[in-house]
C-alpha cells in the first residue's frame, strides 16, 4: 500500500522523461512543438519526482524495485529511500523552475539552435539525476553517473559553433570520465569485498575490508565524488563548464548536478561504509575548507557573471564538504547526534546552494538573454530595466552569502555549530582544526558576501557601461516566474527553516539510524537549536519578523520626514565633480582590487602597461592596460601534466616510424625474449 | 513577564538613545586629548535632529537599493543589539540569534550599505565599498574565532549564556585565552567602528575614507538613519566586548532593580572602553590602506592563540 | 627394398643433410645475390625433401612421401621458377645491402643457431624416444635456427624479394621441425598448409611486382609513407 | 547441415559474383548471401544452446557455443558491411576514385567491383571455417587464408600507399602465421606423444581437450608463446600490432571494418582455443602472466597514439589493438568474470566497431580526407546522422556508459580485481580514461564546430540506414541483451573454463 503511490509516481517519472526525451528528438523539426514538449514533459516529470521525493521523505520505507538487463550480473535495481527523497526533492524543485523558465528562455532558441536536441538532452539528463539518486546497485549508479557526465557535457557543449564552449564541454566529459573511473575501480573494491553489485551488500563494508583496501576505495570514491563536485583541486572543468552552458543549464549544474557528487559521498560513506576513520573526514573537512576559501578567493575576481557563480559553487561545495567531513569525525567518534548536527548542516546547505545557486544562474541567465553579454564590466544600472530580475537575483545574493533571515544562514549557521562541537568531542589535535575551520567558514562567508555586492552591484546598480540601455529588456514573464518560485523558496527555507527541518529526519533515521531533528528545534518550534555542548539557538523567522517589524516604523519616520522636508532626485554630489558619467563609476576588477592585493601571494596578480606615443613617452597617445590573475592551478598542475602527456606520447610515436624492418625487429625480439623465458627450467 | 517587556524596552531605549551619546562623547574625549575643545558631547543629537529636518537628495543614478540600504542598516543594527545582553546576562531576543546571528546581521546590514554605496554609480561610493566589504572579510575570520574561545568556554554561542557562563566564573578574563581573545576582538571593533588606525571617521579624504566615502552621497533622513546605526553598532559591539569579557555587575536575575544596578555598571564599563578607544585613537597614526590587513592578521594570531591556550592552560 | 633399413645409417644421412641445410640457410644470410639466393633456397628446399624421405622410409610414414613430393615440386622447382621469372621480368639484380653488415650478420646466425639448440634442449629429450621412432628428432635444433635465421634474414634486409624469401626459409624450418618431430602434420593440413604456402608466394609475387612498379625500386625500407 | 551450408554460402557467393557483370546483380548475390549466412548462424547458435555442440564429417567441423558465438559475429559484422558496401562503393563509383590510378574505361570498375565482391566471400569464408574447423591446422589454414584474401582487399585501391600497407600486411601476417604454425606443429608433437596417432583427428581440439592434462609441459610451454605471438600478431597484440594502422587505413571500410573484427575475433578464437589446451595443462598462471603482460601492452601502446592521432581511420586502428588488448587482458585475469567479460568485450565491440569505421567511411567520403588536419570541423551541420552517430560511436568504443562496451570492461575489471590483480586494475583504468580522452577530443572535434557550409551529405539510403540501424543495435544492447545471445556466451564461457 505504501510503496504502491511510491512506484508508480516514480515510474510515471521515468516515463515523463524518456518519453520528453524521445519526443523532443522526434519534434525537432517544429522548433515551436518541441519547446513546449521539452518544458512540459519536464515540468511533469519534476513534479512527479517531488512528490515521490516527498512520499519517499514522510513514509521512510524504502520502496525497491529491480528490472533484468538479460545479464545476471548486471540489474536495474532502484532504491527510492529517504536519502534519495531528499535528492529528489531538491532535483524537482529545481527542474521545476527550470522548466518554467525554459519555457521562454528557449524561445530565442528557436530557429537558430535545434531544440529537439537540447530538449533530449535536457530530459536526459533529468532522467540521469533521478537514476544516480535511486539506484540500488553500482551497475545502475555508474550508467546514470556517466549519462549524466556525458549528457552534461554535450550541455556545457550546447553552443559548440563556440569554441571555449566546445573545449570546455570536452574538459567536462574528460574530467567526468576520470572520476567515473575513480568510481569505477572504488565500486569493483567494494564489489570484490562484498561479492555483489547491490549496495544492500555494501552495508558496513568498511568493517570487512582490510585498512588497505579501505584507504584505497576510501581514496577513490573521495576523488570521483569530489571531481564530480568541483572541489579544489579537481575544480578547472567547473569554471569553465558551468558559464558557457546555456543559463538554465547552468542552473541545473550547478544546482543539482554537483551535488551528486554530495549524494555519492553521503550514501557510500555514511550508508554503504559506515564507520570510518577519522582520517577520512579530516581528509574531507580540510579540503572542504581549503576549496570553501580559494573557491570565493577566485570567485572575486571573476568579472564574468557565469564564472563568478560557479566559483561561488565551488566555495559551496566546500562548505558542504566541511559538514560531511565533521559527521564523518563524529561517527568516528561515537557522537550520532553531533553527526546528525553535521549532516542536516550539510544536507541543508546542499538544499539550500541549489536553491540560490539555480536562481542566481537564472538571473545571469536573464541578464545574459537580455544584454548578450556575461562580462560584467559592460553591464551596469540594469535594475530599472529589470527590476524582477534585479530583485530576485538580490534574494539570492542575500541568501548565498549566508545572511540571515534567509536560508544560506541556516545552513552555515548548523556548520558553524557543528564545527564548534567538534572542539569537544574529538581528540586533542585534531579539536584545534574545527574552530579554525569555523573562522576559514566565517572568512569564507564575508567573502562571499563581498563577492556578491560586486556581482550584484556591478551587474545591476548605478549607470550602464556598454550597454544600448533601450536593447535591455525585463525577461518574459515564464522566467520571472521561474525565477519567482526559486527566491521565494529561498526564504521559505530560510525563513520557515523550523517547519522544513522534520523533513530530514527519515534521512537521518535512515543514515544514522537515530532520530535527530527533534534536538534540533526548541521554542514552539520557532528556533532552531544545536543540543550540543557548546550548542546555541537562532531563530530566523524571528529575524525576519523582527527585521520587518523594526523596518515599519523607520520607514513611516523617512516618508513622514520626507513628505514634510521634500526629497528630490538630483544629480549626484560625487565630491563636486559635475557629470558623473559610467566611466566613474567603480568596475569589478576595482572593487575587487583591494583583496587582490591583500591576497597577491594567491592571485600572483600581473599587471601589464603599454602606452603608445609619437613624439616622447610624456605624452601617450594610447595607453593599453591589462592585469589578470595567474590561473595557478592550470598553469602549475594541470598544464604541465597535459604538456608532459603530450610530449611523451609524440615522443612515442618513433616506434611506429613506418620501417617495416622496425616492425620486424619488434616481432623478432620479442620472439627472442619469450623463447628464452619459455625454456627457463 | 512584565520585567522582561520592561526590561527589552529598556534595552531598545538604551540603543536607540544612548547610542548617540557615547560617539559624542568619544568625539570630545578625544579632542580634550588633543587639546582641542571639541564639540560638546551632545553634539551628535544636534546633528541627528538637523538631518532629521533635511530634505533629500537622491542622486539621479541611483536606485531603490539606495533607499533602502538605510533601512536595512539601521533595523538590523537594533535587532543585533537586542540580542546582547546589556543590563543583566538576559538579553531580549538572546534565544532567537547568539554570536553567529550577530556577525550575520551586522555583515547584512553593510551588505546593503555597500550596495547604497556602489548604487550612485560615484567612484568615492565604489571605492568605500570595496575597502569597507574587504576589511570586514578580514575581520570576521578573527573576531569569529576569538568569540570561538570565549562560546567553547561557556558551552553556547548564546550570548546570554556566555555573559552568564562568565558570570559564574570571577576572574575569569584574567585567563590568557580570554585576554587574548579580548584583544582580538578589541582590534576588530576599532575596525569594524571604522576607527583609527583603520579607519578615521573624521576625514572625507579621498584616499583615507572608508565607510564615510560609501555613505558619501546620503543625505537628510538617510543620512540621519546611516549615522545613527553606525553609532548604534558601535555601542552593540562596545557591549558585546564588555559584557561578554567583563560581565560586572550583569545579575542573572531579572528584577528591575538589578536592571537598574546593571545598567550603572554598564554604563561605568561602556565608559571605559571609550576611554580606552580614544587612547588608542590618540595616540596611533592611521595605518596604510594594505596594511590594515596586517594589523587584523594579528588580530586573527590572537584569536587563535587563544583557542590554543585555551587547552594549554 | 634393397638395403636393410639401418636407422643408424638413415640417422647420419638426415644429420648429414640437416647440416647442410643449415649451411646454405648461413650462406644464405651472407648471400648479395638475389638469383643465388632464390638457388640457395631451392636447394635447401631439395634437401629438406630428402630428409622428409629418409625419414619416410625408415618410419614407414607414407604420407611424408607425399610431403616430400610435394616439397620438390613446390618448393625446390616452382617456387625458385616463379621467382627467377619474377626477377627476370622487374629486371633487378642489383646487390642486396643488408642492415647489418655481412660478419656481423652471419655472427648473428651463429648466435640464432646457438638459441635454437638452448630452446630445442628444453623440450626435447633424446633419451626418452630412443629407438627408430626418434629418428630425426635431432634435426629439431637445425628447425629452430632455421626458424630463427629465416626471420633475421627478414629483418636485415632491404629487398622486398629477399624477404620474401626469408619467410619461405622460415617456413621451410618448420617443415623440417614438423617431420622431425611428427613425421609431417595430418596429410590433409600439411596439403593446406602448402596450398596456403603457395597462394603466398603468388600474393607476394604480385606484391613486389607492384611495388616495383610503383616505387621503381624494390627496397622495401623505402615504404615510409604510412607512418605517424 | 547448418555448419555445410554457412562454410557452402560464402563460397559459392564469391566465384559466383567472379562470373556476374552487372554491379547490381553482384551486390544482390552478396547481400543475399550475407542475409543467408546471418540466419544460418543465428540457427547455428540456435541449435547450440538447443542440443549442444555440432559436427560435421567425422568431427572434422566441430562448432560448440564458442565456435557459434565467433561464427555469428562474423556473420552478423559481413552482414552488416555488406549493406553498406552497397553505399559505399556507388559512392565511391560516382566519385571516379576508381579511375585516378588507370587508365580510364568503364571496365575497371566492374574489375574493382567484382574484386571486391568475389573476394569478400572468400574472406568471410575463411573466417567462418576459423570457427568451424575442429582441425587446430586447419584453423591456421583458414586464418591463412583470411591473410590471403584480404591482403588484396588491402591493396584495393591501388595506391601507393595501399601497397605499402598490403605489403607490411603480408609480411607481418606471414611472420605471425608461421609462428601460430610452429606453435601448433609443437601442439601437435606434445599431443603426438601421448595419442601416438598420425590420423587427422590428432590435431582436433576436441580430441586434444581429453588428454590436453598429459601434454608435455616444456612443449606446451613454448607451443603457447608461439601462438600467443602467431595469433597475436593477427589480433593486433603489442608489439605485433604495427601492422594494423596501415592496414585498416588504405582497405575499403566495410573491408576494413570485417579485418577489425572478423579477423580480431578469429584470431583471438585461436588464441583461446590454445589457450584451454595451455590451462589444462599447464595450470592458469602460466598463461595468465603472458597473456596479462600483453594485453596491458597492447593497450598502453595505444594510449599515446590515440592521444596525438591525425589521421581518424588510424585511430579506429589503435582503438582495434587497444581493446584486442583489453580481450586478451580479460582472459589472462581469468576466472568466470574475466572470461565472461572478455566474450562479452568480443560481442560487443563486434557491433561497435562496424559503426565506427561506417562513420569514419562516411566522413572520408564527404571530405575526401582521413586526416583530422584537413576534414573541417562541423561535421554535424552538414551530416547529421553520421556525426551524431559518430559522436554516440565513439562514446561507445570507449567503454562509456550507457553503451554495452562498458558492460563488458567492467565486468574485466571486476575479474582484475577478483583475482587480484587490483593495482593492474588502476593502471588499466587510467589507460582507458586517457583513450577515451584522446578519442573525444579527436572525434568532437571533428564533428563539433561552426559550420563549414558543405553541402548536406547523408543522402545515400544504404549508407545511412546501416549506420542508423547500428546505432539502435548498440543502444539496444546497452540496455538489454537478449537472453539466447547471453545464454550462448554463458555456455562459451563454460567452455573456456572448463575445456
Amino acid at each position: 500500500m505504501t510503496m504502491l503511490p511510491l512506484g508508480a509516481v516514480f515510474a510515471l517519472s521515468l516515463v515523463a522523461y524518456s518519453g520528453g526525451a524521445v519526443a523532443s528528438l522526434l519534434s525537432w523539426r517544429e522548433a515551436g512543438l518541441a519547446r513546449r514538449i521539452c518544458c512540459g514533459t519536464a515540468l511533469a516529470g519534476a513534479i512527479l519526482t517531488g512528490i515521490g521525493g516527498l512520499l519517499a521523505l514522510v513514509q521512510e520505507t524504502p520502496a525497491a524495485w529491480s528490472v533484468s538487463s538479460g545479464i545476471p550480473l548486471f540489474s536495474y535495481s532502484f532504491t527510492y529511500d529517504a536519502l534519495a527523497g531528499f535528492f529528489n526533492l531538491v532535483l524537482a524543485i529545481l527542474a521545476i523552475a527550470v522548466s518554467i523558465y525554459s519555457f521562454s528562455y528557449l524561445k530565442e532558441f528557436e530557429g537558430k539552435r535545434n531544440i529537439g536536441v537540447f530538449g533530449f538532452l535536457f530530459h536526459l539528463m533529468l532522467l540521469s539525476l533521478t537514476v544516480v539518486f535511486t539506484a540500488a546497485n553500482a551497475f545502475l549508479f555508474l550508467i546514470g553517473w556517466e549519462v549524466l557526465a556525458l549528457v552534461a557535457a554535450g550541455l556545457v557543449a550546447f553552443y559548440h559553433e563556440d569554441r571555449a564552449s566546445r573545449r570546455a564541454g570536452f574538459l567536462y566529459a574528460v574530467m567526468s570520465h576520470i572520476d567515473g573511473g575513480c568510481l569505477l575501480l572504488g565500486f569493483a573494491l567494494l564489489i570484490k569485498v562484498s561479492g555483489s553489485a547491490e549496495f544492500a551488500t555494501f552495508h558496513n563494508i568498511a568493517a570487512q575490508m582490510s585498512s588497505g583496501e579501505l584507504t584505497a576505495a576510501f581514496l577513490l570514491f573521495f576523488l570521483g565524488f569530489g571531481m564530480k563536485a568541483g572541489i579544489i583541486p579537481f575544480h578547472i572543468w567547473l569554471p569553465a563548464a558551468h558559464p558557457v552552458a546555456p543559463s538554465n543549464v547552468s542552473g541545473l549544474l550547478s544546482g543539482i548536478v554537483i551535488k551528486c557528487g554530495i549524494y555519492g559521498m553521503i550514501r557510500i560513506f555514511l550508508d554503504s561504509f559506515g564507520v570510518v576513520p577519522s582520517w577520512v573526514g579530516l581528509l574531507v573537512l580540510i579540503v572542504g575548507v581549503v576549496s570553501a576559501v580559494l573557491g570565493v578567493l577566485y570567485a572575486l575576481m571573476e568579472h564574468d557573471l557565469k564564472r563568478l557563480l560557479a566559483y561561488s559553487s565551488i566555495e559551496n561545495v566546500g562548505i558542504i564538504f566541511m559538514g560531511i567531513g565533521a559527521a564523518l569525525i563524529f561517527r568516528a567518534n561515537g557522537h550520532p547526534l553531533l553527526a546528525g548536527l553535521a549532516l542536516i548542516a550539510a544536507t541543508f546547505h546542499t538544499l539550500n546552494h541549489a536553491m540560490f545557486k539555480c536562481l542566481l544562474f537564472l538571473g545571469a541567465g536573464s541578464v545574459l538573454h537580455s544584454t548578450g553579454t556575461r562580462n560584467m564590466e559592460n553591464m551596469g544600472g540594469l535594475i530599472r530595466p529589470m527590476p524582477v530580475t534585479a530583485f530576485c537575483f538580490l534574494i539570492g545574493a542575500v541568501a548565498i552569502s549566508g545572511l540571515p533571515p534567509l536560508n544560506g544562514f541556516v545552513s552555515e549557521w548548523f556548520t558553524y555549530q557543528s564545527l564548534l562541537a567538534g572542539y569537544g568531542a574529538t581528540g586533542r589535535l585534531t579539536r584545534i582544526l574545527f574552530p579554525l575551520a569555523g573562522s576559514m567558514l566565517a572568512l569564507t562567508g564575508a567573502l562571499a558576501a563581498a563577492c556578491f555586492v560586486k556581482a550584484f552591484a556591478i551587474t545591476f546598480l548605478a549607470l550602464p557601461r556598454e550597454l544600448k540601455q533601450h536593447e535591455v529588456h525585463e525577461s518574459p514573464r515564464s522566467m520571472l516566474v521561474g525565477m519567482g518560485f526559486l527566491a521565494t523558496a529561498c526564504v521559505v527555507l530560510g525563513v520557515g527553516a523550523t517547519w522544513v527541518l522534520p523533513l530530514f529526519d527519515g534521512m537521518m533515521n535512515q543514515l544514522l539510524g537515530q532520530r535527530v531533528v527533534g534536538h534540533f528545534i526548541t521554542g514552539n518550534g520557532l528556533v532552531l537549536a544545536a543540543s550540543t555542548p557548546a550548542g546555541g539557538t537562532v531563530s530566523t523567522a524571528v529575524i525576519g519578523v523582527g527585521l520587518m517589524v523594526l523596518l515599519l516604523p523607520a520607514i513611516f519616520l523617512v516618508k513622514a520626514g520626507a513628505k514634510q522636508f521634500g526629497r528630490k532626485r538630483g544629480p549626484a554630489w560625487d565630491c563636486g565633480l559635475p557629470g558623473l558619467t559610467s566611466q566613474n563609476e567603480y568596475t569589478s576588477t576595482a572593487f575587487s582590487k583591494a583583496l587582490r592585493m591583500v591576497f597577491s601571494v594567491l592571485y600572483q596578480p600581473r599587471r601589464e602597461i603599454q602606452s603608445v606615443f609619437d613624439i616622447s613617452p610624456y605624452f601617450p597617445k594610447e595607453i593599453r592596460f591589462e592585469s589578470g590573475i595567474e590561473p595557478t592551478f592550470e598553469k602549475r598542475l594541470y598544464n604541465p601534466l597535459k604538456q608532459l602527456i603530450l610530449s611523451w606520447s609524440k615522443r612515442m610515436r618513433a616506434i611506429q616510424a613506418g620501417s617495416i624492418h622496425a616492425y620486424l625487429v619488434y616481432i623478432f625480439i620479442t620472439l627472442i625474449l619469450l623463447l628464452l623465458f619459455g625454456v627457463r627450467p | 513577564m512584565i520585567q522582561v517587556i520592561a526590561n527589552s524596552g529598556l534595552q531598545l531605549l538604551v540603543l536607540l538613545l544612548v547610542a548617540p551619546l557615547f560617539s559624542g562623547i568619544i568625539k570630545t574625549l578625544k579632542a580634550r586629548l588633543q587639546t582641542r575643545r571639541g564639540p560638546c558631547v551632545f553634539q551628535f543629537y544636534r546633528d541627528l535632529l538637523k538631518l532629521f529636518r533635511k530634505g533629500m537628495v537622491i542622486p539621479e543614478t541611483a536606485s531603490w537599493i539606495f533607499s533602502g540600504a538605510p533601512y536595512v542598516y539601521f533595523t538590523t543594527a537594533i535587532l543585533v543589539g537586542l540580542m546582547i545582553p546589556m543590563t543583566t546576562t538576559y538579553a531580549p531576543f538572546s534565544l532567537f540569534g547568539g554570536v553567529l546571528a550577530v556577525i550575520y546581521l551586522l555583515a547584512f546590514g553593510r551588505f546593503f550599505l555597500a550596495l547604497g554605496g556602489l548604487d550612485t554609480g560615484s567612484s568615492f561610493g565604489g571605492l568605500g565599498s570595496s575597502r569597507e566589504m574587504t576589511i570586514s572579510a578580514i575581520a570576521e575570520p578573527a573576531m569569529m574565532l576569538a568569540l570561538f574561545t570565549v562560546a567553547l568556554g561557556a558551552n553556547s554561542t548564546n550570548l546570554s549564556e556566555m555573559a552568564g557562563a562568565a558570570v559564574s566564573q570571577s576572574w575569569r578574563f584574567l585567563a590568557p585565552s580570554q585576554m587574548l581573545a579580548f584583544a582580538a576582538v578589541f582590534i576588530v571593533l576599532i575596525a569594524e567602528t571604522g576607527r583609527i588606525p583603520v579607519d578615521n571617521p573624521a576625514t572625507h579624504l579621498e584616499l583615507t575614507m572608508i565607510h564615510e566615502a560609501m555613505i558619501l552621497e546620503y543625505s537628510g533622513l538617510y543620512l540621519a538613519l546611516i549615522e545613527w546605526g553606525a553609532s548604534i553598532r558601535q555601542l552593540v559591539l562596545m557591549t558585546l566586548l564588555v559584557n561578554t569579557f567583563f560581565p560586572y555587575g550583569l545579575s542573572s536575575e531579572q528584577t528591575l532593580f538589578a536592571a537598574g544596578m546593571g545598567l550603572c555598571f554598564y554604563f561605568a564599563k561602556v565608559l571605559l572602553l571609550a576611554v580606552f578607544i580614544v587612547l588608542i585613537e590618540t595616540t596611533n597614526a592611521k595605518l596604510r590602506l594594505f596594511r590594515v590587513p596586517e594589523l587584523l592578521m594579528v588580530a586573527f594570531i590572537l584569536g587563535a592563540l587563544a583557542l590554543i591556550s585555551t587547552f594549554l592552560f | 627394398m634393397y638395403f636393410v633399413p639401418n636407422p643408424e645409417l638413415g640417422n647420419k644421412i638426415i644429420i648429414l643433410m640437416a647440416a647442410l641445410v643449415l649451411v646454405l640457410q648461413i650462406a644464405a644470410v651472407g648471400q648479395r645475390g638475389i638469383i643465388s639466393s632464390i638457388r640457395i633456397f631451392g636447394v635447401q628446399s631439395f634437401l629438406l625433401a630428402g630428409i622428409a624421405t629418409v625419414i619416410a622410409y625408415f618410419n614407414k610414414a607414407e604420407h611424408v612421401y607425399v610431403a616430400a613430393i610435394l616439397t620438390v615440386l613446390l618448393k625446390a622447382v616452382v617456387l625458385p621458377r616463379v621467382l627467377e621469372r619474377l626477377v627476370e621480368k622487374i629486371g633487378i639484380r642489383r646487390e642486396i645491402e643488408p642492415l647489418i653488415n655481412v660478419p656481423l650478420s652471419i655472427l648473428t646466425a651463429g648466435g640464432l643457431t646457438l638459441l635454437g639448440y638452448v630452446v630445442a634442449a628444453s623440450f626435447y629429450h633424446p633419451e626418452e624416444t630412443a629407438g627408430p621412432a626418434a629418428l630425426g628428432h635431432n634435426t629439431l635444433p637445425v628447425a629452430i635456427a632455421l626458424f630463427l635465421i629465416g626471420f633475421f634474414v627478414m629483418v636485415n634486409r632491404r629487398k622486398a624479394l629477399t624477404q620474401v624469401l626469408g619467410l619461405l626459409s622460415l617456413e621451410n624450418g618448420m617443415f623440417l621441425a614438423a617431420i622431425s618431430l611428427t613425421y609431417g602434420m595430418p596429410l590433409v593440413v600439411d596439403i593446406g598448409i602448402f596450398f596456403d604456402v603457395l597462394v603466398a608466394v603468388m600474393v607476394l609475387g604480385i606484391l613486389v611486382f607492384r611495388i616495383r612498379e610503383a616505387f621503381d625500386s624494390m627496397d622495401v625500407s623505402k615504404l615510409r609513407k604510412l607512418r605517424e | 547441415m547448418i555448419l555445410f551450408g554457412l562454410l557452402i554460402v560464402p563460397l559459392i557467393a564469391g566465384p559466383l559474383s567472379f562470373l556476374l557483370r552487372k554491379r547490381s546483380a553482384m551486390e544482390f548475390v552478396n547481400l543475399s548471401a550475407f542475409t543467408i549466412l546471418l540466419g544460418l548462424a543465428i540457427a547455428l547458435g540456435a541449435r547450440v544452446l538447443w542440443s549442444g555442440p555440432v559436427s560435421l564429417w567425422n568431427g572434422f567441423f566441430y562448432a560448440d557455443a564458442l565456435s557459434a558465438l565467433v561464427v555469428l559475429l562474423s556473420a552478423f559484422v559481413a552482414f552488416v558491411c555488406s549493406i553498406y558496401a552497397i553505399g559505399y562503393f556507388r559512392r565511391d563509383e560516382a566519385e571516379g576514385v576508381f579511375l585516378e590510378n588507370d587508365e580510364p574505361g568503364e571496365t575497371l570498375v566492374e574489375q574493382k567491383l567484382r574484386e571486391y565482391y568475389t573476394l569478400t566471400p572468400l574472406f568471410v569464408f575463411s573466417l567462418v571455417l576459423v570457427a568451424l574447423a575442429n582441425n587446430l591446422g586447419i584453423l591456421w589454414v583458414a586464418i591463412e587464408g583470411a591473410t590471403l584474401s584480404s591482403v588484396f582487399l588491402v591493396m584495393f585501391y591501388g595506391r601507393d600507399t595501399s601497397l605499402e600497407a598490403a605489403w607490411k600486411y603480408a609480411i607481418i601476417g606471414g611472420v605471425g602465421l608461421s609462428m601460430a604454425l610452429f606453435g601448433t606443429i609443437l601442439t601437435y608433437y606434445s599431443a603426438h606423444q601421448i595419442l601416438e596417432t598420425e590420423t587427422l583427428s590428432g590435431l582436433n581440439w576436441s580430441v586434444l581437450i581429453g588428454h590436453a592434462a598429459q601434454f608435455d609441459k616444456a612443449t606446451m610451454r613454448l607451443a603457447f608463446i608461439l601462438i600467443l605471438l602467431g595469433y597475436g600478431t593477427k589480433a593486433g597484440i603489442a608489439p605485433m600490432h604495427t601492422w594494423k594502422p596501415d592496414a585498416y587505413s588504405e582497405a575499403p571500410i566495410p573491408a576494413a571494418a570485417i579485418l577489425a573484427t572478423g579477423v580480431l575475433n578469429c584470431s583471438i578464437y585461436g588464441l583461446i582455443r590454445f589457450y584451454i589446451l595451455t590451462a589444462k595443462c599447464l595450470g592458469p598462471q602460466f598463461s595468465s602472466h603472458l597473456l596479462i603482460i600483453f594485453g596491458l601492452l597492447s593497450v598502453a601502446v595505444a594510449v599515446p597514439f590515440i592521444l596525438v592521432q591525425k589521421n581518424f581511420r588510424r585511430l579506429l586502428a589503435y582503438s582495434s589493438i587497444e581493446h584486442s588488448g583489453i580481450m586478451v587482458l580479460a582472459l589472462g585475469w581469468g576466472g568466470v568474470l574475466g572470461i565472461l567479460g572478455m566474450l562479452l568485450h568480443m560481442t560487443f565491440h563486434s557491433v561497435t566497431k562496424p559503426l565506427l569505421f561506417f562513420c569514419a567511411g562516411n566522413v572520408q567520403q564527404h571530405m575526401k580526407t582521413d586526416l583530422f588536419s584537413k576534414a573541417k570541423s562541423g561535421l554535424i551541420h552538414s551530416m547529421p546522422v553520421t556525426g551524431g552517430a559518430f559522436l554516440l560511436a565513439t562514446l561507445a568504443v570507449t567503454g562509456s556508459p550507457p553503451f554495452s562496451l562498458f558492460q563488458s570492461e567492467f565486468t574485466i575489471l571486476r575479474a582484475a580485481f577478483v583475482s587480484g590483480y587490483s593495482v593492474l586494475g588502476y593502471v588499466f583504468m587510467a589507460f582507458l580514461i586517457a583513450i577515451f580522452a584522446g578519442f573525444l577530443a579527436h572525434c568532437a572535434n571533428l564533428v563539433l564546430g561552426a559550420d563549414p557550409n558543405l553541402p548536406r551529405d547523408d543522402t545515400d539510403g544504404w549508407k545511412k540506414y546501416s549506420v542508423v540501424g547500428l546505432v539502435a543495435v548498440i543502444v539496444i544492447l546497452g540496455f538489454w541483451i537478449p537472453a539466447p545471445l547471453f545464454k550462448l556466451i554463458q555456455s562459451a564461457t563454460a567452455i573456456v573454463m572448463g575445456g
